[in-house]
């Protein structure tokens, strides 16, 4: 008996034998305010704590707040868990518990579900005293049906009555009951979740909700003709979970950094919604500036008179740092600037996923102004890149930009928890005389480093300036000292750049086609390239950390497979696209970079969506431009 | 590089006595007669009566003549971006309360493409000196309107005669939320100018201070009047206003006894127009400083750093 | 008897035969405030009357007043008159006249004397008061004679007083005359420009002035024994003569814009000191914003209002343009961008030249932003590139850069004199109801193409945003929508281009080398290829006008070169540097462009001395990387 | 493309009458309760009673919740970027008179990134309506701290509270140079909002109104007090003031006959702590307009200016 028959049937969960998977994706959705995300991420917690990798995503409303059961409302959250390390949402889900059937239109829409996926579909509505409800309800499921969706109507908010006056508030807490009992989850360890959850509001709040998940996960038992088990991964090392900014926040107090000045902008804010409660504990200030100019000017201006600060925006934001930007460059102050993309041009699609901001990063400012540019891949790097990108600003008496993005940011998995160092902490200024007879910009002719006198120190005096100078810091409009300078800023990187190491290929080194990626994309394309091997494929995979400098060797690493493609979250016109000669293409992001550099014919599979990829998304993408595999191979 | 050396916030040996020379940061290339000049020496010879360590001097500028300003004096001097003075100088004291910091910036620098900045820039207040070079035009970039040039007087830009009112930084500023310290000064009166600037320097909060400051070159007129009768100016005296030195009363005789702690009493005065009124204006030694709200956690111990980022890292441990 | 001897010697001009040559560089230096720039000025449009090619450029002190008798503080002007068209400021000069002998050094530092260059030198040094400057008037004349310039000593002042009680208001006239008889100029056309120049200080005031013309005239003939002539050249079509500021702010009022707001920088404030005169003459309204960010928006106001209107700025203020520009590409309001390029990055050098902005023009936004970038390459296309930008705004509904840069501003030429049309002119703005059922963003699938609502056009209402959004301009958030409105803005670039033929090859269509260049190098480059063919070397040269889309057929041209190179003032590694590999080297920026998009491996010739470049040093940088010419190729 | 059809700025064929259905933009999409449907439905209308064409109608805003008012709107709607409201606005107007400007700005929008151009705005002084939802939060980003966050008032960027005194829109405009019309006004008085806009809308030149909006989400309680207490509020009444309905004069029992020509008055009671002035503190009908100097050479003869542009090409010829 399939699962659509059993769903069809009802019936209690023993009625099914629990079968053994190795993941699933699950999600509840609802209007805003209903608590669904709470329920995902206790849900997603009690997974980690069992030992599975989970992934969550926050599923959010364009609107504050949505009028309700509006397909454009669906508020929620999607939680991936699998027996393996998760590093992305996954494609479409297994399961969705729905608040109303209205938002389930909003998901489908952005390709949410498939044929056979399991909808719990809270089924008050049928008798709604609304004619218009009870009618939208009645069609709703039926096209559900249709679809192939396996829907089951149950009554959650009437079984939460017999708990709490009104359901609205607590029904969530029944969801994450239900899940326990669906998924096989310890149970205490949901109702320890809900202690420390409610803890705050008091005994009788945590009772309540406590008996709600009891009783969530009874109903379900007799209820739900569903059973499945996520068995966990081996390793038991210290875990931490959360999501992209809050790790960001946390490598920046790892960092050392004591000044962060920002204005508020999505999806940047929320690193300093973490900061503006813990920074104080480490002994840090943040600063609101009252703008995104202001903030930098701040940042560079604490970085200039101590110790190196950092500030955070996202595009909008980061268009207005531009000029900022090349003054930190040609003064050499070093600066942390973590940029958390979102969908562009302009305000574009300010809560949307995009990897739009990586040209505008290197080449935004007039004149050359060389800088670091990084991209973490995972929520545990934007952790350490933050740290490591304190460090290169010293080191490199520059601005270090940290590209992050919307998907890094909402995204919400475990990771091995870090292991603080006081080497990460940023050193005390350096208030010691500065050595007689040395210059501010005593470059040194081969890597273009050089010391920075900080003020304080005695016999350091000078003057920065954002206009072209000498060794001295002295303002000269003559030929030679104008190209010194602009070289010297440049050798920095090649400096850099020699420290590097060539980046490791996925997959084997050589084949049919190589997909090149950069930043949040990581686990999808992983993802992708693991499916396509299984059916045989030749397709590896290569991941850029470093953007400025690169990493070194790619050539040599392209020069090992048939075809080179990259993957992005970017604008690229469509190669078969009316009126486009080859010439005049306009492609990816990367692929420009790359393509420059190397000269390698380097084309690229990229689209803005305004979503995360899912695996099977650039598997679909990729499978037609591979010749049919041979059997053989899928071994 | 230089980082990891030990900290060491109290080097003064043996006893230094600063002079003139101390803050002499090379020949001043400014034009000659350039009002830039009577306040570059006012603000050395503060420096050296205050006998403030040349390391600990930080000037602040954004971009104009008066901006080339921190290249003129001995200290570490920040020569920044056109109008973003203030939010460079305020992150620089954000974590260094122990530096002297003086900000120069223009008309234009200021009022013009910085006025968002300006007026943030009080509320925060922070313990600066805001020297505000005003002289009625971009120098610079050779004669352009500039927000504060008179209706009428012709510039590049508007030869047949700027259009708009001139901006009255004075009034704006006794606009200004938390606005804590306002006075103006004219180049041409060496000893009232600094005796304006070093009351500023006392200030524990953010000085504005208005000078009008002559361009021979570009405005070599605009003062005329003020300059030939100085009747045109009525000189605010008090106990806590500027001290006024023998030559200074002589010259002025129009005086004013005026209490800077009595705001709208300062707002009538800067609203006058028969006469200029030079001095202080206002003041509230009590308006709240962003500086010291900043300064909170500095110089914690790494050992407690790690620990309170081990217990960051506790509430997202599983 | 050599120049050198005769001049040495000293003697009357009768002394010498008058010598024709085809084209002479002169040099006047001073003390700013000497009028040497005036005197010039005259002798320039003098010469251009007289049938000649003129190209004079000002020589600008870094201060404002800088001190007398400085170095640094050389101020004056190089005038560059030819028997063909004259396209740059060439290499060494072949004349000087000096009124101190300090300022040579200034000059000498820069390149700008060679060996041979005769010095027509104040001698009233010899005599001063001061011990100390008499005594460095010495060493200098000994120093300059070392190294080989031909100075002439000669009491100008002195002479002067026989007409004006202080020579320092006068005798620039007085120069002006000497430069009349060693040229063998029109005397009567140098006394009409005097006439024209002082008219509006009085006759008594010109009477003085044409005396000293007269007098300058007859001391060169009695006490210089240099004759000169430079025959004029055919064709006698009316010509104008301005720089590239002047041509730009014309071209403006060609075009029919009627706003233009700009905040003032250097150098391209002087388009609005004319306009500051001009534009209400043809019914415009010049805006100085409070910043540049203000102006652009105020720009953007106005055109989206009604008539496309104009932003005028430089580097820095590109830079606070930034998000703005991004604005404009994403709710498609026409927009014309004028860009003086100067020195960079940051505050960099003020009134020098670069090339800088290239890469920052196409890239400097967050997201997608496609825009037309154009780049005149000569004062007069500084003229007709904006009345083609103003077109090209409207039909293709965004932002249209123009990459202008210090060397055009400050250049001054002739040209054949424009002859404005109806047609160039901004249409009315466009009142008529707006047809039923038409939307805001009605694209053409194929073109991208849309016709605009302008407020006041009845049934046209509409919000525009720079939010994603939808054909009817209300914001979405969709997967689909952004994809569309993405492509369809791109798809415009592609729909120019296609309009876009080959751009022609300067030289032979094929061969051993193929420089390429854009912007106000075009003279120059020319110039250095012409010689290098007469040396024997099969180069040719390629002039970029479009970079933002690029005209099409590069890869076609490349394939007939074996090497491609550009040449360009802005900066790249050196490939012989310390530690820059290959993959890593940062190359220069329209290098970058025409690797990316024909994977050929372009090379470059860049550097940031922040002159204009001159013929000889190009083709001194271009020689040894050519093979030696085989004798027969230089017929 | 559209551009080369005869121009027309008279098609007014046949007589029109426009309802409130004329300028509804569709469903708004604020919050429950948000204080900005107040605002939308006040100045809806407005433009009801005042029957402007809708095509005539241009609506100009920065970014934020308040900045989406365009879309609610029928007519010309200019959403743009955060801040940057005025100078578009001031563009938009240079050169179209005819145009019927409104502006829809945030605190943080206007007083916060756009205070500078907010300053040069009152300068210009162009003939709209700036209506400033002051809500003492970031809305649309959800609960950062603004320029009006009172002290000690929680956020998401300073959970412990603001530290800084909350900037006062009306007493920085009062300080402006060539402000001409400050008025103030509460989204829960329906008929006060009303009058107070529609006089802003009659005033000649760029007329301010500060409006106290209710923001449930984020601030539900910071106007408790004005709102529970009608006495801590004070009526600014006058003939040449905010006409006041029955309704508000039965309300609001504290009143002062304020005459809005009295500068040092209006600074004088917009200092004021112990109540809240409403109405129309500042007016000056005679501030220059910028607006009616950017017109100059409107609609120009193409045959005249080709004329006029021969002779600059004169200038130049040789
Ligand atoms: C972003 C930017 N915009 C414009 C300029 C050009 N600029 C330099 S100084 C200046 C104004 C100078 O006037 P003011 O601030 O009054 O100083 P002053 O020269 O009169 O002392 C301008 C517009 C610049 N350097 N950077
Ligand atoms: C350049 C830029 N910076 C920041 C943002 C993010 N942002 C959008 S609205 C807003 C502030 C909204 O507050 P307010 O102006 O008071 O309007 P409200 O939402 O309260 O009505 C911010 C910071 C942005 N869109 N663009
Ligand atoms: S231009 Fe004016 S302000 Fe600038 S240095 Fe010269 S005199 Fe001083
Ligand atoms: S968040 Fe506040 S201001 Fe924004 S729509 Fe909701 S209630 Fe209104
Ligand atoms: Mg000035
Ligand atoms: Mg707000």
């Amino acid at each position: 008996m399939t699962v659509a028959d059993t769903v069809a049937a009802g019936g209690p969960a023993s009625a099914v034998p629990r079968e053994s998977v190795t993941e699933r994706i699950v999600e509840i959705v609802s209007d805003s305010g209903e608590g669904a995300q709470k329920a995902g991420q206790s849900f997603g917690t009690v997974c980690a704590k069992m030992g599975n990798g989970v992934w969550t995503v926050e599923i959010i409303p364009a609107e504050i707040k949505p009028p309700a059961r509006s397909p454009a409302g669906a508020s929620g959250i999607r939680v991936r868990f699998a027996s393996r390390p998760v590093t992305n949402m996954g494609d479409q889900a297994d399961l969705v518990v729905a608040f109303n059937e209205q938002v389930l239109y909003g998901r489908i829409a952005s390709g949410a579900y498939r044929p056979g996926t399991v909808v719990l579909l809270e089924s008050k509505w049928a008798e709604d005293g609304q004619e218009e409800i009870r009618r939208q309800y009645a069609t709703a499921v039926a096209e559900l049906r249709a679809q192939g969706l396996e829907v089951l109507e149950l009554p959650m908010e009437t079984a939460c009555r017999e708990v709490v006056p009104d359901p609205r508030v607590g029904k969530n807490m029944f969801v994450l009951g239900m899940l326990c009992q669906i998924f096989g989850r310890d149970l205490d360890k949901a109702l320890a979740e809900v202690q420390a959850a409610f803890a705050r509001k008091g005994e009788q709040v945590v009772a309540t909700n406590r008996q709600l998940v009891r009783h969530g996960f009874a109903f379900a038992a007799a209820r739900i003709p569903l059973a499945w088990d996520v068995p966990s991964m081996a390793g038991a090392e210290p875990l931490v979970v959360m999501n992209g900014n809050q790790a960001a926040g946390l490598g920046i107090l790892a960092a050392g950094i004591e000044v962060v000045a920002m204005y508020p902008i999505t999806p940047a804010t929320s690193v300093s919604h973490y900061l503006g409660r813990a920074f104080a504990r480490v002994g840090g200030h943040l600063h609101q500036a009252e703008d995104e100019i202001a903030a930098i000017g701040y940042a560079i201006g604490a970085s200039w008179a101590g110790k190196t600060a950092c500030t955070i925006t996202s595009g909008p934001g980061l268009a207005l740092k531009t000029e900022f930007l090349g003054f930190a460059v040609m003064a050499e102050i070093p600066l942390v600037v973590l940029v958390v993309q979102r969908g562009g041009p302009a305000t574009g699609l300010p809560t949307k996923v995009e990897q739009g901001d990586l040209l505008a990063s290197l080449f935004g400012q007039p004149g050359d102004a060389p800088k670091v540019v990084l991209a973490p891949a995972t929520i545990e790097e934007c952790f350490h890149f933050v740290v490591l990108a304190r460090r290169l600003a010293e080191e490199l008496r520059g601005p270090v930009l940290v590209l992050s993005d919307a998907n890094l940011a909402t995204g919400v998995s475990p990771f091995p928890r870090p292991r603080p160092d006081a080497a990460w902490l940023a050193p005390p200024i350096d208030q010691a005389a500065w050595p007689e007879g040395l210059l501010p910009y005593d470059w040194d002719a081969t890597t273009g480093l050089s010391p920075r006198p900080v003020p304080g120190q005695r016999g350091g005096e000078h003057v920065v300036t954002g206009l072209a100078h000498t060794r001295k810091g002295k303002v000269a409009y003559d030929p030679h000292s104008n190209q010194e300078g602009c070289t010297m800023r440049s050798r920095k990187l090649a400096s850099l750049a020699a420290t590097l190491r060539p980046p490791q290929v996925y997959g084997t080194p050589e084949g049919e086609l190589l997909v090149v990626g950069w930043g949040s994309t990581v686990g999808a394309i992983q993802e992708a390239v693991d499916r396509l091997r299984q059916e045989g494929h030749p397709v590896s995979s290569l991941h850029l950390r470093f953007l400025s400098p690169m990493e070194p060797g790619l050539e040599e690493i392209f020069s090992r497979f048939r075809q080179v493609l990259t993957v992005e979250i970017n604008y690229s016109d469509a190669p078969d696209a009316p009126g486009i000669p080859p010439q005049t293409r306009r492609r990816a992001q990367l692929a420009q970079l790359l393509r420059e550099q190397t000269l390698v014919d380097v084309d690229c599979v990229s689209s803005v969506p305004g979503q995360p990829l899912a695996p099977g998304g650039i598997a679909d993408r990729l499978r037609h431009r591979l010749p049919t595999a041979e059997p053989g191979e899928s071994a | 590089m230089t980082f990891g050396l030990p900290s060491d916030w109290s080097l003064e040996v043996p006893e230094r006595y600063f002079t003139l020379e101390s803050y002499d940061g090379g020949v001043a290339r400014w034009c000659p007669g350039c009002g830039d000049f009577a306040v570059l020496s006012a603000v050395q010879r503060i420096c050296r009566d205050e006998q403030i360590p040349p390391e600990k001097l930080a000037v602040v500028s954004g971009i104009g003549c008066s901006s080339r300003f921190p290249h003129y004096v001995h200290g570490y001097g920040f020569h920044g971006l056109h109008g973003r003075a203030l939010p460079v100088a305020c992150g620089a004291k954000s974590r260094r309360p122990d530096l002297h910091l003086w900000v120069a910036t223009g008309d234009g620098d200021c009022c013009s493409i910085g006025a968002g900045h300006w007026l943030h820039a009080a509320r925060y207040n922070v313990d600066m000196v805001v020297m505000l070079f005003d002289n009625g035009i971009y120098g610079l970039t050779k004669k352009q309107t500039s927000p504060t040039t008179p209706v009428g007087y012709g510039t590049n830009t508007h030869p047949d005669g700027a259009w708009l009112p001139p901006l009255d930084p004075v009034q704006a500023m006794l606009g200004f939320t938390n606005t804590s310290f306002v006075a103006r000064s004219v180049d041409w009166n060496p000893l009232h100018l600094y005796q304006t600037l070093r009351a500023a320097y006392h200030h524990d909060g953010t000085s504005f201070v208005h000078i009008l400051q002559r361009c021979p070159t570009y405005t070599g007129d605009l003062f005329d009047e003020l300059r030939g009768d100085p009747d045109r100016i009525e000189l605010l005296t008090h106990p806590d206003g500027v001290p006024a030195d023998e030559g200074v009363l002589r010259l002025y005789q129009n005086r004013r006894e005026h209490d800077p702690a009595d705001l709208a009493a300062a707002r009538e005065q800067a609203a006058r127009r028969d006469r200029l009124p030079i001095g202080l204006l206002y003041r509230n030694p009590d308006a709240p400083r962003y500086d010291q709200h900043t300064v909170e956690g500095l110089g914690m111990a790494p050992a407690d750093k790690l620990q309170a980022l081990e217990r960051e890292l506790d509430r997202f441990a599983i």
